[in-house]
């Protein structure tokens, strides 16, 4: 026979309910940082909040955020996808080329042209992945290299200039509906379906789980494999998405679109509080990362920030960024283990 | 999740073999059909271009193996370079003085590295990546766009000087040696032990009395000196100190770490895969230029070997278990970053 | 007798070399609890796998109803009516406790969105269902290996299986948990739920079940009513032959002053502990599950900081929070949680031996293969560990034997102190005796032991003295002469007046 | 002297040889800059009977390009036609490269004349200078105001001798009006060119004039001020191709901007190259050679030959021009 318990529970709904607020907080400290930074850009030069710079910020995001949306998906289940910038320079180019060989074609098509190239490349990361069992990491960084040089080669240094491409498409690069640019209502639109799914549907919180603890999971019956699969090629599909609209945005396109991003999409995950060993964080966050880091691009200069201190300082940003993020979720820890234990 | 570790761990355990033989099938076939790849010129540069990325893959072998990963080597190496030119026009005329300091910069740097990650417990892949964009930035705010190119030409030349009688870079001999000292403190040394325990599994390591933070804590420290010595040589040898000396070096230095079969997850690989894998890197990239192959072949071929080199072991492993017509279907994590 | 509900013949499976079933047969029936008893490595939870559609048998078939299983994995044996809880709990920390118990069935509502109202009402009835006081909203980290164990057991009842299979459900659960556990198991199964109950306790499998099955060396022995079974019986099957005593402890003298304690307190966990132990001593630290007693002895080894007090190894004080010191001072933790804290699983085990005195092993500075392999081999004979080989990962070997492993690699530093948390636990009958000659014999060799424990019979068995704790706090400290039942529960319950 | 390879020994046309073996390395391959030039190089040496091939990193970094000629020295190459990532970090290799018997010529981006025979000029830096300057000081107007630079990469050769040469040629009385407040770097990345173009107008509310003297950065800019509320407001001038840029001076947001003919720049250097490797010339000032289509050409001081002045294009010419 054993002796007898009585387990402390008040204490431990005490101790979540700490949890949950700084989980909260968890999102909402980027957005005040973020909010912080305008204030302060602001405050040194007003233009900084001009209807046009507004725009050019959003615009700036939209790109980044996309790709940070999908890059979270494949983050949360404890994977990673090094190979989003070059997977959007081949679906950037492929735009430019599709329109010079066919230039009537319907734009909404060329939106769906680009998305299915993407998630053609993200199925191959995968597949790979989630049927030969391999490190995400490794694939991806060679599959960074292969599309990159399959985009070389194809495009052999040929350029697609504005003039090769429909003017509508282009405009919708920069119109805006009521001061919002259209590309931004897109990123929007994207952030808010993947992150209602990731919420509220089982597939989406099995993705958590996997990344929570891959084994347990497939212990408990979830299909490891083609759940991993599927986050690969959603994140291929919006980085390819995110590769028509660079074309849309910037015109001018060669095989060196989107090169060397992938850090910053990482970056502006882990700074959008998605753990980058898996199984919690939000798109939300990584959307928000992604504004805040293009946000620091665009002020530095304006606060006059000499140009060679700009790589420093966003460096040092993510450093902190990173650091507060874990400071809070000690705290979250603390508040736990206290919980649960007496005195 | 053991059985199909198992097999595949069997192979993984020759795989540093594998590239090995596959370094020195290239050359040999090189040598028959491609014009060049025999001279000794062609091995004098292929040395000269791997120095660099083996000096700084040493010290990343060991901490990818503690489950860790330095991303911010590229950028070491760069304001290194920065600093040391800014240290030489502003009048420090001694080399060894010069060299000294570089270190010292490194080792800081990489400390810098440890003790986000030791010691406030941040995920080496963010830490590194955020320094990655500090240091090269601070390389710019040193020289901006200046270059700094006067060294004095005994410098320059004694840093690619050969060894005697030989076309062989005689900065391939101190490689040798620190690569004989990496290896016996990861293969031979109770550190090394240490090593693997924690790149499995941390605590079980620390409640065996590792400490598991400060052996962190030197590794980055290590990676930082060795990345600034290959700073020192990258300046010397290219006699031109810029904020963007070796960017991008970093993946190079991944690519060839995890080629020699070393477990991004940590706590599996050995040190002689590696140089195997840095060797057949330099060596396949010179000889397919001498043939002509397009730098964007090249670029894919690089990635179809990295993938090649995790896909081949784990396949070969899967196809044991076929043979052995074991349907076992044990747990098996997903891949993890 | 009518036909079982679910049904193994000739089921085989091996691992490599290591033959962990051969040629078992078993029959659950409805309305009726099935115990599985054998030594670790028998072969139970391999078993349990096969059911759970984790392995595939090598040869053998599987009938539920009479028809045919071949589950191609977890969530097909789940959708065909088999509910498992695996030894060791499978949960996702990052997730909430009611996601956990829900994964992949959460309840729906229009558009197939999940409904997390509803699914936090349903964990709240189940914890009710069970007596436990569980925020459904709470994050899985953290929770005691105990609360672990309870979510799982949760999960599995939520499905309301035709066949309920636990693995040493148990291992963690104090009395009343285990009580609650049973009377609702009891309500499934008369339901009509057949139950596979595992466990190295053979007071519970005897209180739960009708029918007993013993395997050996991954063979099954027999399969008898519980009503024409003795304890006894049952462990020479187990065994193969007759147990020595359970509690062979030979008295030996109390020598100097080995551990000495005083005044630790860390905030949030224990308060003002203070205590001596011996060379040639066993003390007990008993208490209630979550008194505090593994945070006090993971204190002592360095492995948390505390707040105040010190830690006096012969007389000399330890530096707080520095295991590396304290295993060169002679003490040794064998922690709670082996698993996690106490194996590194991807290890050989010639390896996980050799850890904690890499150093001293080394000559020169340097580690000879031949010298690590020698060194692991004798402690592993000592200890019988079954084993493929001294090279294979840990991960391969079955629960118990891994805990041996714990053991031998840390007897193996020859340590001064030895501290042990829950050193039976998981272990069968053979190897729990086995464990407690190991302990006397230790102590009679001089070395101090302390011995934290869950399980009245060893406390009282083992020890020469009984410390236990409450809330945190040291409540008494009995000499065995004092020592019964009622004293140490009193203490434990934090009625009794500090000793 | 060793010409490493064997070039045919019958010489062709005005004494040049044939069978050269004639290596293009620009900075970067996958710029369609460099392909222009390059291909210019392809037709000057299919004139001449040569061996063509260009070669080069994917990526615009010194070490890499120092990979490439060791590579091209190994290939017994004759002439290796180079446009320098950095002035010193390359010089080594081509020395080396020389020594094994090639002859380098630079282009567009020069090295240290001590490790190269001929430097090709697009066209002097002070040409350059004043057309740039001028270019802008008629789009702003006679009322001038602050004008900003934005450039490739902050070690790009050329364009620091460049802008050093415009703060000179701006401290010019008649230009007193204008007032140079900022450089920034768009890295020659079409990205990095456009958002930093965005900063500067952020940053600057009374900016009225961008010089961009890169091909890159001035398309970008264009591009940006195009979709923006300061197209026509903000002035840009600055080195582009045509073909990048028409859409841009249709619109209007570009009054006029220079640029040399790349394809004369390849065209050039290849000859020039040919010349050397054939012995016809040796690189010292005075020396003379016949370049096909563009005539003749004198070698000036540091072994350098000038193509000629910027051409500037604007709306009345841009459309008889197509790379
Ligand atoms: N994944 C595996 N790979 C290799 N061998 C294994 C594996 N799982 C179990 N074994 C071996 O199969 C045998 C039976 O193991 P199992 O876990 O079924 O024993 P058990 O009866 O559950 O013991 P315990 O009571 O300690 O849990 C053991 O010898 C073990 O080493
Ligand atoms: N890993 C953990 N994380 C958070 N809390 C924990 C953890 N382990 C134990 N606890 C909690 O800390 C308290 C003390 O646990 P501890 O295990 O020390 O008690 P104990 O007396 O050792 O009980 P046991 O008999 O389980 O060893 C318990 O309430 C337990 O729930
Ligand atoms: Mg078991
Ligand atoms: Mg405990």
């Amino acid at each position: 026979m054993t002796l007898v318990d009585s387990p402390p529970a008040e204490a431990a709904t005490q101790g979540t309910r700490v949890a949950r607020r700084a989980f909260l907080v968890r999102e909402l400290g980027i957005g005040l940082a973020l909010v912080l930074l305008i204030a302060v850009t602001y405050a040194v030069n007003p233009r900084f909040l001009s209807a046009q710079n507004i725009k050019d910020l959003l615009l700036g995001s939209t790109i980044l955020a996309i790709l940070a949306v999908g890059q979270a998906v494949v983050v949360i289940t404890r994977n990673v996808d090094l190979s989003a910038g070059s997977v959007l320079g081949l679906s950037a180019f492929a735009t430019g080329a599709v329109f010079v060989a066919a230039p009537g074609l319907p734009i909404p098509l060329m939106l769906v042209i680009g998305t299915a190239l993407g998630a053609v490349l993200g199925a191959v990361n995968g597949g790979l992945i989630a049927a030969a069992k391999v490190p995400a990491l490794v694939v991806t960084l060679g599959t960074l290299y292969m599309f990159r040089g399959l985009d070389y080669t194809w495009a052999t240094s040929r350029q697609i200039n504005a003039a090769d491409m429909p003017p509508a498409f282009l405009r919708m690069g920069t119109e805006t509906v009521l001061g919002v640019p259209v590309l931004a209502l897109f990123a929007v639109a994207v952030l808010v379906a993947v992150g209602y799914y990731l919420r509220h549907y089982r597939g989406g919180r099995e993705l958590y789980a996997i990344g929570s603890d891959p084994a347990a999971a497939r212990l408990s019956g979830i299909p490891g494999g083609r759940r991993v699969f599927a986050a690969f090629v959603a994140s291929g599909a919006l980085a390819g998405l995110a590769g028509v609209l660079h074309a849309a945005r910037f015109g001018t396109i060669d095989a060196n679109a989107g090169l060397g991003i992938e850090l910053n999409v990482v970056a502006a995950v882990v700074v959008g509080g998605v753990a980058i060993f898996g199984g919690s964080g939000s798109v939300y966050g990584a959307a928000l990362g992604a504004v805040l880091l293009t946000t620091i691009r665009a002020a530095l200069p304006v606060l006059g920030v000499n140009p060679f201190w700009q790589d420093a300082a966003v460096g040092a940003l993510i450093l902190a960024s990173i650091g507060l993020d874990r400071a809070l979720s000690a705290r979250v820890g603390r508040s736990l283990r206290e919980g649960k234990a007496h005195g | 999740m053991a059985e199909r570790i198992a097999p595949v761990r069997r192979v993984l355990g020759s795989w540093d073999v594998i590239v090995l033989l596959a370094v020195v099938a290239v050359a040999t076939v090189g040598a028959f059909t491609i014009e060049g790849v025999a001279s000794p010129r062609f091995w004098r540069f292929v040395a000269l271009e791997a120095l660099p990325i083996a000096l700084i893959a040493l010290p990343m072998t060991l901490v990818v193996i503690t489950g860790e990963i330095d991303l911010s080597v590229a950028s070491v190496l760069g304001l290194t370079c920065t600093v040391m030119g800014q240290l030489w026009v502003s009048g420090v005329t001694s080399l060894p003085l010069l060299i000294a300091l570089c270190l010292l910069l490194g080792a800081v740097l990489g400390a810098v590295n440890g003790l986000f990650v030791t010691g406030f417990g941040l995920p080496s892949l963010a830490v590194t990546i955020g320094t990655l964009a500090l240091y090269r930035g601070l390389a710019y705010v040193v020289l901006g766009d200046r270059a700094v190119a006067n060294y004095p030409r005994e410098w320059t030349s004694s840093a690619i000087a050969p060894i005697p009688g030989t076309t062989i870079p005689w900065m391939i001999l101190v490689l040798a040696a620190l690569a004989v000292v990496f290896a016996v403190v990861l293969h031979a040394t109770p550190v090394g032990r240490a090593l693997y325990a924690m790149g499995n599994n941390a605590e079980a390591a620390r409640f065996a009395g590792v400490n598991v933070r400060l052996t962190k804590f030197w590794l980055f420290v290590a990676t930082g000196t060795m990345s600034a010595l290959a700073g020192v040589f990258w300046t010397l040898r290219f006699a031109s100190a810029r904020a963007d000396n070796g960017s991008g070096l970093e993946l190079a230095v991944v690519a060839a770490v995890l080629l020699g079969g070393v477990s991004i997850f940590g706590g599996r690989g050995a040190l002689l895969g590696v140089l195997a894998a840095v060797a057949l890197l330099g060596v396949l990239r010179n000889a397919l230029q001498l043939a002509y192959v397009p730098a964007n072949t090249l670029t894919v071929i690089t990635g179809a070997l990295l993938i090649a080199s995790v896909v081949g072991p784990n396949v070969a492993g899967m196809l044991r278990e076929r043979l052995r017509r074991r349907r076992s279907t044990a747990p098996t994590a997903t891949p993890t970053t | 007798m009518p036909t079982p509900v679910l049904a193994l013949e000739g089921v085989s499976k091996s691992f490599g070399a290591v033959a962990a079933l051969r040629d078992v047969h078993l029959e659950l029936h409805a309305h009726e609890a099935h115990g599985l008893v054998g030594e670790n490595g028998a072969g139970k939870s391999t078993l349990v796998k096969i059911l759970a559609g984790v392995h595939a048998p090598d040869t053998g078939t599987i009938t539920l109803d009479g028809r045919p299983l071949r589950p191609a994995g977890p969530a097909d044996a789940r959708a065909a009516g088999i509910a498992v809880i695996y030894q060791e709990p499978t949960l996702f920390p990052d997730l909430s406790v009611s996601e956990n118990i829900f994964m992949g069935r959460q309840p729906l509502r229009s558009l197939r969105r999940i409904d997390t109202a509803l699914m936090r009402a349903r964990a709240a009835e189940l914890f009710d269902r069970l007596g436990v006081r569980l925020d459904p909203d709470r994050p899985a980290r953290g929770l005691s290996i105990a609360d672990q164990q309870l979510v799982e057991i949760a999960k599995a009842i939520s499905l309301d299986a035709r066949v309920l299979v636990m693995d040493e459900p148990t291992a963690a659960l104090s009395g009343v948990e285990v009580e609650r556990l049973f009377a609702v198991t009891r309500s499934l199964r008369d339901a009509g739920t057949a139950v596979l109950f595992i466990s190295h306790r053979f007071d519970e499998v005897f209180a739960l079940c009708q029918r007993i099955t013993v395997m050996r060396d991954g063979r099954w022995v027999s399969t008898d009513p519980a009503s024409a079974l003795g304890v006894d019986e049952v462990v020479r099957r187990m065994v193969g032959r007759e147990v020595s005593a359970m509690y062979p402890r030979q008295d030996s003298a109390a020598g100097a002053p080995r551990l000495q304690v005083r005044g630790l307190t860390r905030r949030g966990a224990f308060a003002d502990v203070g205590f001596t132990v011996h060379a040639g001593e066993i003390v007990a630290l008993a208490g209630l599950v979550g008194a505090g007693r593994s945070e006090v002895s993971r204190a002592i080894f360095g492995v948390d900081r505390y707040d105040s007090g010190e830690v006096l190894v012969d007389g000399v004080r330890l530096p707080p929070g520095d295991i590396a010191a304290a295993i060169r001072a002679g003490l040794a933790l064998v922690p709670e949680d082996r698993r996690q804290q106490g194996l590194v699983m991807e290890l050989s085990v010639e390896r996980n031996t050799n850890l904690p005195r890499r150093w001293r092993l080394t000559r020169g500075g340097l580690l000879f293969g031949g010298a690590e392999r020698r060194a692991a081999v004798g402690w592993a004979q000592r200890l019988q560990v079954k084993a493929g080989r001294l090279t294979d990962p840990v991960s391969t070997l079955s629960g118990g034997n891994q805990q041996k492993v714990v053991l031998a690699k840390w007897l193996a530093t020859e340590p001064k102190v030895l501290i042990v948390d829950e050193p039976t636990r998981g272990i069968d009958v053979g190897t729990k005796a086995e464990v407690h000659r190991l302990l006397s014999e230790l102590a009679a060799d001089g070395v101090a032991v302390l011995m934290v424990s869950s399980e009245l019979p060893e406390v009282l068995g083992m020890a020469d003295r009984v410390l236990v704790m409450h809330e945190g706090r040291l409540t008494a400290d009995i000499p065995r002469a004092r020592a019964d039942q009622e004293t140490v529960m009193r203490a434990a319950t934090g009625q009794a007046a500090a000793a | 002297e060793d010409t490493g390879g064997d070039p045919g020994s019958e010489t062709g046309a005005g004494g040049m040889k044939t069978g050269l073996k004639i290596a293009f390395l620009p900075k970067q391959v996958n710029n369609p800059y460099f392909t222009t030039s390059d291909n210019g190089g392809k037709a000057a040496v299919e004139e001449f009977k040569g061996v063509y091939s260009e070669t080069g990193p994917s990526e615009a970094s010194p070490s890499a390009q120092v990979s490439y000629i060791n590579t091209l020295s190994q290939q017994n190459t004759d002439v290796i036609v180079v446009s320098a990532n950095d002035k010193d970090a390359i010089c080594g290799a081509l020395n080396e490269a020389r020594t094994a018997g090639a002859k380098v010529v630079t282009f567009d981006s020069d090295t240290n004349p001590s490790c190269r025979d001929l430097f090709i000029n697009q066209a002097t830096a002070e040409g350059i200078a004043q057309n740039q300057v001028k270019l802008i000081a008629e789009a702003v107007g006679p009322d001038g105001g602050e004008i900003a630079i934005l450039s490739a990469t902050a070690n790009a050769t050329n364009q620091n001798a460049w802008i050093e040469l415009m703060k000179a040629e701006l401290a010019q009385p008649e230009y007193a009006k204008l007032k140079l407040v900022d450089t920034v770097y768009g890295d020659d990345q079409d990205q990095k060119s456009f958002t930093e173009t965005q900063a500067l107008l952020a940053k600057h509310p009374n900016l009225k004039g961008i010089i961009s003297p890169t091909t890159v950065g001035v398309a970008a800019a264009a591009r940006y001020l195009s979709g923006s509320t300061y197209k026509g407001k903000v002035q840009l001038t600055g080195l582009g191709t045509p073909n990048q840029m028409r859409a841009f001076v249709k619109d209007g947001t570009v009054k006029a901007f220079a640029l040399w003919n790349p394809a004369d720049l390849g065209y050039l250097a290849a000859y020039a190259g040919g010349a050397l490797s054939s012995g016809l010339i040796t690189g010292k000032e005075g020396d003379r050679f016949k370049a096909g289509k563009l005539g003749e050409f004198t070698v000036g001081k540091d072994a350098t030959v000038l193509l000629g002045d910027p051409y500037t294009f604007n709306a009345s010419n841009i459309d008889q021009f197509d790379f």
